[in-house]
């Protein structure tokens, strides 16, 4: 099987999502997985912005400047709804009241540190926004992100290279060949894509990494790619 | 005198707003600018700003033209990143020092305006422990967990854009515009809104999201 | 499943409050006490609970009954004066140390309640320095100013009145009810609200003042 | 001239409420001071309750359980008012939002302390509500009291006797026979009913107090007394 897509590895994350749970979806490949959510799971989206359940996207012509999420994107409000100020939405973040946030990034420790905000661009501004705020208030942290760079070196490390975002904070990562749990312990590879074997995988890694007792294969619908 | 905080135009709105002054200028995710007072300002001109604004540089807000004209000595911000390949004027002047930035987690800044508006002069949140941002801060655990103190914001000058305004300079915002409108007009010394509508009658007790105990000066703006 | 939090009776909504429960009760000024819930805690039953309400013994509140019923250990309060002449349960229990009392600023009450539910483990403030009920506080200055170091509250348990929720929890207070309860609300790990009217449909997106992500259960109780 | 009742103390209070203003007022005498203001003045009552723009009482027939002031009173809202919650209330008073506040006491102290939770009742549980609050918050903090004790002793004092309310903040106290001034130097008799003398007046007070250049007699309309 290819490694997967961007929508596929956003349908994967979307598959562990708790029926009536809030959640907040970084902007890019995590906000994909609300158009992946499985039938019948009735989940309150937030952004950080002040949406509490943010809906489908909206129709362009029914697009309105200021109902929009975090990423400028018009959106439509899901049924029981509200809009909060900076202050509430953060509030709500930090104090512990959103379930699970999904957040790209580029490098994730073995011990849950992690780093997204990209600044190896030379004098490019800082793009912090609130991921830090998020990885730190929210009960539980993902990470969608490609297991190794372009140049194919690893994205899961003993320690971040990067400039942290937060530590100690990272429980499951989503990537395109894996999906692999952070615990006190370390790495642990939950599933691994068919045609991956465990030296290849072991090779792509930069951190040691055990195999759960019970690991999976990873699959995912056939789904095309994605641009967001 | 019967209360009555609405003003004729921008322009008016800006007097007495002097050099060296603390800006909050609200607007995140693509609503909530106030860039008709943005333009008064620079047309004010004063010289030394600081600017507390979620983007330093946000395509749909016009700070970069404040920042552009000179005006600007320190900018306050959760991001700062322009949307070119290229270095944007805001970039080049940071690379070249002469712009400073504070770069700010964006919870933490809309907390630590909020504190300024309250009267809380300082709180400890764990948020940026262990990262760059928290270089320097005072570190202190609570509850198992490290935290970095941090300090309130007030400004000289707020800038907030709203909906319906009514001459006592309660406000109401639509959807996402309010974002950090409501904390910035509790932080500073002169607040003023720009709004869609500013009416005569009282808006509902029910609906208003800002007192006007907060606002100072209101202008109509249309949509 | 469609998310529905409404439970059939103020009993059901009470199942899991154990022993030594810290629980945060609105209710100020005469509006807005949750005295249906605080009824149906008594009648669960459990003891050596912290009670955080604004006046220990509110002629309105009927806080009183638990206090009475000897499930309290310790209140968190602004104020614990009875209105008779002589000791009323909770002064008589007070004075004979059978309870613990913490009297706060209230404002400073309301701020550790809202901290608590915000993420903010502490924060300094300039209320009560140099007061009795500041003793043994950590002092320090900020801008010229004595300030003294809080710390947040938060509850097992908070029992809130409101006016309408919907299924998903949202909650609409009517006038000065709101007080306590939306502070209280966003600091408890189970938020039980008491409402006039519990409906189906969606409250307006722009009517609702405390999302339903903060409370769990909503029973109706009529006026 | 008789010294002034309670109704012509909080009536002298209230002509120093400037137009324009947001005043909270305390229960008992200081609340009175709504009722006397000159015609014109345009002002904002706030009660800590969350009430900001505190209009008349209640007709009897019109009470509203909820729409209430601090002391649990029915009120109406005047136009343009609107109700937060008791930390939006208390943000408001702390942030410095409230330009005067007129409070209660039993002691002030000539550097601007003072005390008005009443802690010398045996085994009475405290009061202390929203003073502390209001005290350290306000802009200007003005006392009403009577300017001496059923039994003759003085309220105003080179020190609190009385558990503080807070410190260095009232700047100005109106009793029933004079007006005064706390001055970084300390009181400053700003006015004195007519008929009291000022070394009976010096007898009356329990600590050094200047004379104002410009000392005025305190004047108040006849006006019943109140019992609230």
């Amino acid at each position: 099987m290819a490694a997967l897509n961007r929508n596929q590895m956003a349908w994967r994350a979307a598959q562990d999502i708790v029926d009536g749970s809030v959640v907040n979806l970084g902007i890019g490949m995590p906000v994909l997985a609300a158009d992946h959510l499985p039938a019948g799971r009735d989940v309150f989206f937030q952004s950080e912005n002040g949406v509490i359940g943010v809906g489908p996207a909206a129709a362009p012509d029914k697009a309105d400047g200021d109902l929009v999420d975090a990423g400028s994107r018009p959106i439509t409000l899901r049924p029981g709804a509200t809009v909060v100020d900076s202050v509430g939405s953060f509030g709500m973040i930090r104090g512990g009241h959103i379930d699970v946030t999904i957040l790209g990034a580029f490098e994730v420790a073995a011990n849950g540190d992690f780093a997204n905000w990209d600044s190896r661009i030379p004098n490019k501004g800082p793009l912090v926004g609130g991921a830090m705020d998020l990885a730190v208030g929210a009960k539980a942290v993902w990470v969608i992100m490609e297991h190794n760079t372009r140049k194919g070196a690893p994205r899961l490390l003993e320690r971040c290279a990067l400039p942290l975002t937060a530590v100690r904070c990272v429980k499951r990562v989503f990537t395109d060949i894996a999906v692999i749990d952070v615990t006190p312990g370390g790495f642990v590879l939950r599933e691994l894509l068919a045609g991956v074997a465990i030296d290849e995988f072991r090779a792509r890694t930069g951190a040691p990494i055990a195999i759960a007792a019970d690991l999976k294969a990873l699959v995912a619908p056939a789904l095309s790619d994605a641009t967001a | 005198m019967a209360i009555d905080k609405r003003v004729a135009s921008a322009a008016e709105a800006m007097e007495g707003v002097r050099d060296g002054a603390t800006v909050l200028v609200s607007g995140f995710g693509g609503a909530g600018f106030a860039n008709v007072l943005i333009r008064a300002l620079r047309e004010h001109g004063p010289k030394e700003l600081t600017l507390v604004v979620n983007s330093a540089t946000h395509r749909l807000s016009l700070t970069h033209e404040l920042i552009e004209a000179g005006m600007v000595r320190k900018v306050i911000a959760s991001s700062a990143r322009g949307r070119a390949d290229g270095l944007s004027v805001f970039e080049t002047l940071w690379r070249d020092g002469k712009i400073e930035l504070e770069c700010v987690p964006q919870g933490t800044m809309a907390e630590r305006i909020r504190a300024g508006g309250a009267g809380i002069p300082a709180f400890y949140s764990p948020v940026g422990f262990g990262t760059d941002l928290a270089k320097g801060k005072e570190v202190r655990i609570f509850g198992g967990r490290e935290c970095v103190l941090e300090t309130a914001i007030v400004g000289d000058l707020a800038l907030v854009r709203a909906d319906v305004a009514d001459r006592f300079g309660n406000l109401v915002f639509r959807y996402a515009q309010a974002n950090f409108g409501p904390a910035m007009a509790t932080a500073a010394t002169l607040t003023v809104a720009e709004v869609r509508v500013a009416q005569e009658e009282p808006i509902g007790h029910d609906r208003i999201q800002v007192s006007g105990v907060y606002v100072n000066r209101v202008v109509a703006v249309g949509s």
